[in-house]
């Protein structure tokens, strides 16, 4: 059915289209006309488009539900209330509707399941028309309307417009959905836990919370070590990645021959498909013995799962934020700013380092900070090679914890109900939340009061 | 070890001269301390002592027992094993002797063991023993047996790449998986390329310039700092519980991971698109073009090659992520391939973190393999979004 | 440094005459622009007739510029930009929340003083407007409207054989005819001139003011200028604008010989900055 | 949904799957999806509810706790089938190449307990640095165990089979036992967090490879990892028994665990072979003796316990809430 | 239009005598500049005295700004171009691999045919060459740098408030002279312009046409125009290209007056094109 309404759909789009526009050419050879004849045409496809989709998206539900309980009586009224049962009904009354049912048949069964078809072939048979008739009258709207003075053209351009602004809104519902699924839990939490000790305290320990029974479950919920933890990994990521990315940008852009510009970019962003699990066993069975080693060898005592091991891997992912975006926006800065500079006597460096960069700023400026936030947010790198010592310290040889590796250890471990233990990893997502939004208004007015808009 | 004797002995008659210095001075603290250090000396080197007689002693048993010649040795499985290959057959040994040694049948000898003359025979050594590995030496026998008679062969894993998965390392194939990352995938870029860009040309261009649209650029960057598992979370409350869509589908996969990655395409694209001179813009409108036409016409192509970037940016990352596909439910063992975006299935990181955590030792290889399998779908995939990426890069 | 001006007044003075009688096309009334905190543009009241030419001249700075672009709305892309006053084309208040800004552009074409070819090749730099106007029923009759645009332009000879090459390849010249074919292929009835001849030589600058001549028997210019010979040879009413005041506008001859006010003497005669 | 879901813990997963398989070459029914979430992860969508929006069965790679099943009843997935299908031995493993060890639990109590009893029995932060600080017969090493997160079902057994019965053979804490259970029962609960215990995730594997790197390390983790790694790890013997199949068997090994599968007895006959799934996990040829898990690294049930779960099974008897803890 | 040019013969010939016994400073022997296929130069033999003003005058698209941009090496930003032939300042080849093309920017300045200023303050744009050659030792002297620059190129009075101010905020002539006081700010030997006065009115013409006399008393100056007034006024010596082609080079006054040439006369008749 659905597929025989969306071909529909799809051919009275299309005579829509084609009779909106044609009739608008032959109508705009005798007058002049607000707007091209295909913006008329995309009008009519407009006010075809919305109402049928309105229908099939109401319509469908609704006839399913009716279609369904209907059938279900048929067999057994008392299945109503079973949601088990009533499933496992319903297939079978279909897979004997559409004659895939194997073995025998209840009367009550084929009864059922012939309600179900004669019902289910009625309501399509009403989607399907009222489909029609709702298309018919959207292509006939749409055909009345084309006149001369019809603005066509904004309409659709306003349709457009409503269309863009919804996008834009599907990352702000996500924000939304985001903070909801996690807020109503933290809230929980923070019942169980005070904020105050949870913001503040110093020590993060949730092993000694892990069963209700036990003494001493409190106090252990401080996000200090964490906030350490996640600040100095990526401090170490960003240390590598951020002169390392914007020096490759810089190179890629205004040194590299075409040819290994060609070449060395796509080779930078295969790093941004390196399954991050590969990466972290690279950082902890790779790197982090042989940093263990070097340690040992100049007298420096190096945890097995030190901070260094994953904030360095965690750089050499993000490189290619840095690069490839930064890349991208320096390649934008027009020639004639160059031209400009050199044209005063200065090297290509001064060049770089005082015009093209400046004017690229705010670019630059969002690229370090997409890669500041997925240093924040990446997690199986450091689960796997950072390790969970929720240890309160600077020092990048030390084991170390961040938001992400507790959240993720705590979701995905072996959870209990309602323990204060599985509420923290919400709390926690909802703190960190906060935490990179304060980071984001930062660096947005620091964009805001270097930005310079070049012509 | 015996200068190691010699010198505690040396540093005991040192403290004993010590002490006996000491005691001779009255010096009763130092003579208490010298005469601690005597008994420590005194006590390691009898140790030591006794340590040494013990494995002489063991040496002189192990050469004793290499010396006699009528002793019989059993052969365990601690010891590395002795094949005897002979009259076609194969025979380990169980037993040897000074001049004979016994042994089972591996494999069996070609004239029942009644012929085989001496000197005819070869000896074969397998140094790991029995209990260190996990082929028996039936196994080895049967293998090398097949191998003469040139029945394997090394050959490219087809298998590998045609079938499911299985719990057996040598039947387990990436198909599935390869599948449901394909159909995932379509389903992020589909949803996301699109919206992400609509959304980006909304905020650059169309959006007016108040708070509100500050807001929604500050939660958009916001997002990419999300741990990618919260998503998951997101998805399993919005799409598994509240949309009812099925779990472990490639359709919700697809979901979630377009939320995920599309603040990467926004942020990307708004950055690219905010790079087109407006100069350009302003000659589009000034021969009577709408706004959007100019944008459309104009701006978004110059603004490709940025996009494209944020693109296969955010689909590598798509491609390489776990964490919120745990919370759909497609970190699980599915053996056959799906066939639509809302059947069972799983992708290929997820393979390679489930493979990677199976107590099989090829299972190991495998993982290797799948991660190899991995690279090359983002080069393709990589490879395809940067050609068309050269096709609009130009400067001006 | 006296007149500057040479003025064939016989001819002014006819062509003049000719356009008196024209009817008003567009009407400028206690127009004020401000950028932001600086006020461009104080209480400028103007008249454009149909079908003659308008040229606005004054210091560089002045506010030419920006009262051109107030006539075809191209202000309102700049942000920080407000313009107040009433600004009406044909008896309709351009400024209209009512009114389609880009049905406006397209009647009020522009040539910008800064030459901004698209980074696409020359053909489609020029094809562009016919294109989204619909002007053109097929290929052929397209490549005609170019052509024709850019013969106008003077520029044909020079790119007939590269109309394929991207048109920022230009030379600065040439992207500014380019730019001028660009708003003639979409014939508009008002077409606004910033400097039309900065980058040209003698040559190419008769052409384009044979063109703008030939343009005003059915069109309506403005042409912004700092050369006031140009201003004398090509059209009929000046307008002077000092610090973002309209000093004065009249009969293009009776501004060169008998300026009304001091400034625009001064200005004129070269005693002025 | 014709296909049968099941979810839980990742330990009991690599059996789970292996049946599912097997289930799905020979009876034709649809081969189950088998999501590994982790033992608690699983109980709480098991738990959630009954209908086809909810798994059909969990793993769990310890018995169900009291609350979990009071969970389970208040969502109304009441009748439960409990099958125990196995153990797993928690081992402590080290490399080949390392130093021959043999622990008590005793010692292994004061190598990775946070507070251990100081020479006036007065409880103290645990100072040992190595293992021959605890016993001079140990090699004097530096302590360095991996092991399981708090949140994995491997680290609650590592506490009630190791750290519980290794603080009952210490003198000190048998007597804070008697005077005070609760601060005993902290004591075993909380392992040291100083780096001589490290939480090396979920990846069990890592744990193996970390310990090929590091001949002085040891790990701690199920049976049928050490037992495929064989020719790289070695068991450490716990109060004299190293862990094997038939020490694990027979409970002799201090480390052996049951593992087991829940199975919704409401789904079944309204998911097509969830009943088939159900028998073939405790036929012959599966947990049997010679079954294919058994091969799988599974440590079967002695033969009069696998009837305790093949009656479970064949009669759908639920389970109760008594035995839970 | 019969002779469009007026010379003020007396003065242009005295001049053109001052600076006849100049050395000669840049040196240009057969270049060839090609952009990719196609041939923008051919075979140019050029001299370029020293302290004086050599104009470059010709048609659009001859090449004029393609011969300036070889006398700084610019036309190396441009990937596709290629240039061939000689070009010598002080008798040391500029296209000699060992040079320091940068030390050569330094010393031969350049003005843009399109404005560009820098998208930073017009301080800032000022002040950039002075700071990266440490032409200032403190923030004084750089200020007063920048004030004299900008007073020099005229703009001073305009922008004195805003300083601070984008200097693509500026209107295009207040650009085109704030691209002149940044060139001017790092005092080069020899400074390139590209019709420097294209978006002037006549009297900001008149004081960068001011400028450039004063600043021949010490700096070698090269200006493309397409005014042939200005070049008369202003220039010594003469260069007119055609199509690629040096057509004829000389006196300044003996180019307008007594072109040897056929196409020069054309052109300066205006019967070109
Ligand atoms: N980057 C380029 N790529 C290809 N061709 C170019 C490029 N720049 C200039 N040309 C061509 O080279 C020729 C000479 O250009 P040039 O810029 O030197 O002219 P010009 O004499 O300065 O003209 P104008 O007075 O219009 O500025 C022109 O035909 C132009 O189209
Ligand atoms: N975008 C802008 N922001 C701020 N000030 C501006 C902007 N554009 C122009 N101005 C200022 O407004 C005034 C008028 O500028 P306008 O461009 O109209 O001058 P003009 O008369 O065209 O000068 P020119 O002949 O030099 O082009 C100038 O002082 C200029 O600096
Ligand atoms: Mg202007
Ligand atoms: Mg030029």
């Amino acid at each position: 059915m659905s597929l025989v309404y969306f071909i529909g759909l799809a051919v009275l789009v299309a005579t829509g289209f084609v009779l909106g526009r044609n009739r608008a050419t032959v109508a705009s050879r005798t007058e002049t006309f607000h707007s091209r004849p295909h913006y008329h045409g995309a009008f009519v496809v407009v006010s075809v488009l919305l109402p049928m989709m309105l229908v099939f998206m109401i319509g469908v539900p609704i006839a399913h539900h009716i279609v369904e309980t209907r059938a279900i009586e048929a067999l057994d009224p008392n299945l109503l209330d079973d949601e088990l049962r009533r499933g496992a009904a319903l297939r079978d009354i279909v897979a004997v509707a559409s004659g895939r049912h194997t073995g025998e048949v209840s009367p009550a069964l084929a009864r059922a399941a012939e309600t179900w078809s004669s019902l289910r072939s009625f309501t399509d048979g009403l989607i399907l028309t009222a489909g029609a008739v709702v298309g018919l009258l959207g292509i006939a709207y749409g055909l009345r309307a084309i006149s001369a003075g019809f603005r066509a053209r904004n309409r659709v351009e306003r349709v457009v417009k409503v269309v863009l602004f919804a996008c834009a809104c599907v990352a702000v519902l996500t924000t939304v959905g985001i903070v909801f699924s996690v807020l109503f839990e933290s809230l929980r939490f923070f019942q169980k836990v005070s904020p105050f000790d949870f913001l503040f305290g110093l020590e993060w320990s949730p092993q000694t919370a892990i069963r209700s029974d036990q003494v001493g479950s409190s106090g252990a919920f401080g996000i200090a070590p964490l906030v350490v933890g996640t600040t100095l990994i990526t401090l170490i990521a960003m240390v590598v990645a951020g002169p390392i990315g914007l020096f490759a940008a810089i190179y890629l852009a205004e040194y590299a021959s075409p040819r290994v510009r060609s070449v060395a970019k796509p080779l930078l962003e295969i790093l941004a498909g390196i399954p991050t699990v590969v990466l972290g066993f690279f950082a902890a069975l790779s790197l982090a013995p042989w940093l263990r080693d070097l340690g040992q060898g100049i007298g420096l005592n190096v945890a097995s799962e030190s901070a260094l091991a994953a904030g360095l891997v965690m750089g050499m992912m993000i490189i290619l934020f840095v690069s490839s975006l930064s890349d991208d926006v320096i390649n934008a800065v027009p020639q004639s700013l160059r031209d400009g500079s050199y044209g005063m006597g200065a090297t290509k460096s001064e060049t770089i380092k005082r015009v093209v960069l400046p004017a690229a700023f705010s670019g630059i400026v969002s690229a370090m900070m997409l890669a500041i936030s997925r240093a924040v947010g990446e997690t199986m790198i450091v689960v796997i090679a950072a390790g969970l010592a929720a240890n309160l310290s600077f020092n990048p040889l030390e084991a170390v914890t961040t938001f992400t590796v507790q959240i993720k250890t705590i979701l995905v471990g072996d959870q209990e109900f309602d323990s204060a233990k599985t509420l923290s990893a919400f709390a926690l997502g909802l703190v960190l939340f906060f935490f990179t939004l304060t980071l984001n208004v930062i660096a947005m007015q620091i964009v805001k009061r270097y930005r310079e808009q070049y012509d | 070890m015996r200068t190691i004797v010699q010198s505690i002995e040396g540093s005991r008659a040192a403290a004993e001269r010590d002490l006996a210095a000491a005691r001779a001075a009255g010096d009763a603290a130092k003579a208490a301390a010298a005469e601690r250090r005597v008994a420590a000396a005194t006590e390691e080197a009898t140790s030591l002592s006794a340590r040494m007689t013990e494995l002489s002693d063991t040496a002189a048993a192990l050469q004793a027992r290499f010396e006699a010649t009528t002793a019989e040795e059993p052969l365990g499985v601690t010891v590395p094993s002795l094949l005897v290959a002979v009259d076609g057959g194969l025979v380990k040994l169980t037993r040897i002797g000074a001049r004979d040694a016994a042994g089972e049948v591996l494999l069996p000898l070609a004239s029942g063991g009644a012929t085989a003359k001496p000197g005819d025979w070869q000896l074969v050594t397998y140094l790991t023993p029995a209990t260190n590995r996990k082929v028996s030496d039936q196994e080895i026998a049967w293998l090398e047996a097949l191998r003469d008679r040139g029945m394997v062969e090394n050959r490219f894993n087809t298998l590998f790449f045609t079938a499911g998965d299985s719990r057996e390392p040598e039947l387990a194939g990436i198909r599935g998986a390869l599948v449901g990352t394909s159909l995932t995938l379509l389903v992020t870029l589909v949803l996301c390329l699109p919206i992400g860009v609509a959304a980006a040309i909304y905020l650059e261009e169309f959006a007016p310039k108040n708070r509100l649209t500050e807001l929604i650029e500050v939660n958009i960057n916001n997002l990419a700092a999300v741990p990618s598992i919260v998503f998951g979370l997101l998805g399993l409350a919005v799409f598994l519980s509240f949309f009812g869509l099925p779990r472990s589908a490639p359709l919700v996969g697809g979901l979630v991971l377009a939320l995920l990655v599309l603040p990467t395409i926004i942020i990307a694209s708004r950055a690219a698109i905010k790079a087109v001179p407006p100069s350009i813009k302003e000659a589009a409108l000034g021969v009577g073009a709408s706004h959007q036409q100019a944008v459309f016409h104009h701006v978004l192509p110059l603004a490709m090659p940025g996009i494209m970037t944020g693109t296969i940016i955010g689909m590598a990352h798509a491609l390489g992520e776990t964490a919120p596909l745990l919370m759909i439910g497609m970190v699980a063992f599915i053996v056959e391939p799906a066939t639509s975006i809302t059947d069972a299935a799983t992708v290929l990181p997820v393979q390679i973190y489930l493979w990677s955590d199976l107590p099989e030792i090829a299972f190991q290889a495998k993982t290797a393999a799948a991660i190899m399998v991995l690279l090359v779908f983002l080069f393709v995939m990589n490879g395809a979004a940067i050609v068309l990426r050269k096709r609009f890069e130009r400067r001006w | 440094m006296n007149s500057m001006v040479q003025l064939d007044s016989a001819t002014a003075i006819a062509a003049a005459a000719a356009v008196a009688g024209n009817p008003v096309k567009i009407v400028a009334q206690g127009v004020n622009v401000y950028y932001g905190e600086k006020h461009a543009l104080r209480d400028v009241d103007l008249d454009i007739q149909e079908r003659a030419v308008t040229a606005l001249i004054g210091p560089s700075g002045c506010g030419k510029s920006t009262f051109l672009r107030c006539l075809n709305r191209m202000n309102d892309t700049i942000p920080a930009c407000r313009v107040t006053g009433r600004i009406a084309m044909d008896d309709q208040d351009i400024y209209d929340p009512q009114l389609d800004v880009v049905q406006l552009r397209a009647r009020v074409g522009m040539v910008f003083q800064k030459p901004n070819p698209f980074p696409k090749s020359i053909f489609e730099n020029v094809a562009y407007g016919p294109r989204i106007h619909g002007l053109a029923r097929n290929k052929a009759e397209l490549e005609e409207i170019v052509a024709i645009s850019l013969k106008r332009a003077g520029l044909f000879d020079e790119v007939k054989d590269r109309l394929g090459d991207s048109g920022t390849s230009l030379s600065g010249g040439q992207q500014q005819r380019l730019c001028i074919a660009r708003a003639i292929a979409v014939s508009p009835e008002v077409i606004l001139m910033d400097e039309p001849c900065s980058a040209l030589d003698p040559i190419a600058t008769a052409k384009i003011e044979e063109l703008i001549d030939e343009l005003r028997e059915n069109f309506t210019i403005v042409i912004v200028t700092h050369s006031m010979q140009q201003a004398a040879r090509v059209s009929q009413r000046t307008a002077f604008f000092h610090l973002g005041v309209l000093v004065e506008i009249g009969i293009t001859s009776d501004i060169f010989t008998t300026p009304k006010d001091r400034r625009t003497q001064d200005y004129i005669t070269g005693r002025f900055g | 949904r014709d296909q049968i879901r099941i979810v839980g813990s990742s330990t009991v997963y690599p059996f789970t799957t292996t049946v599912a398989e097997q289930l799905g070459k020979t009876s034709g029914v649809k081969t189950p999806v088998v999501e590994s979430t982790g033992t608690g992860g699983g109980m709480k969508l098991f738990c959630a509810g009954v209908g086809v929006d909810h798994p059909d069965a969990t793993n769990a790679s310890r018995r169900m706790k009291k609350n979990e099943f009071e969970q389970c009843q208040k969502n109304g997935v009441k009748d439960i089938i409990e099958i125990n299908i196995g153990f797993d031995g928690l081992t402590l493993a080290q490399s080949k190449a390392g130093p021959t060890m043999s622990l008590t639990l005793g010692q292994l109590f004061l190598a990775l307990a946070k507070e251990v009893p100081g020479a006036d029995g007065k409880l103290v932060a645990n100072p040992y640095k190595n293992w021959s600080d605890i016993d001079k017969s140990l090699p004097n090493i530096k302590i360095e165990v991996l092991g399981p997160p708090p949140t994995s079902g491997t680290r609650d057994s590592l506490h009630e089979l190791f750290m519980e019965k290794g603080a009952e053979q210490i003198p000190a804490l048998v007597a804070l036992k008697k005077s005070d259970v609760k601060a005993f029962d902290k004591v075993w609960k909380t392992l040291r967090e100083d780096g001589a215990y490290v939480e090396a995730g979920e990846n069990d594997n890592v744990i193996v490879q970390k310990l090929e790197a590091n001949k002085n390390a040891f790990g701690v983790f199920g049976y049928s990892f050490l037992e495929e790694n064989i020719a790289k790890l070695k068991g450490v013997p716990i109060d004299g028994v190293a862990p094997d199949f038939d020490t694990i068997a027979s409970d002799k090994y201090k480390g052996s665990r049951r593992m087991y599968v829940y199975i919704k007895k409401a789904h079944i006959g309204v998911i097509p072979g969830l009943d088939k799934f159900a028998a073939e996990y405790v036929s012959n040829k599966a947990t049997g003796e010679d079954g294919y898990l058994a091969k799988k690294g599974l440590v079967t049930l002695p033969k009069n316990q696998l009837e305790i779960s093949r009656k479970n099974v064949e009669g759908m008897v639920p389970m109760t809430a008594d035995p839970l803890s």
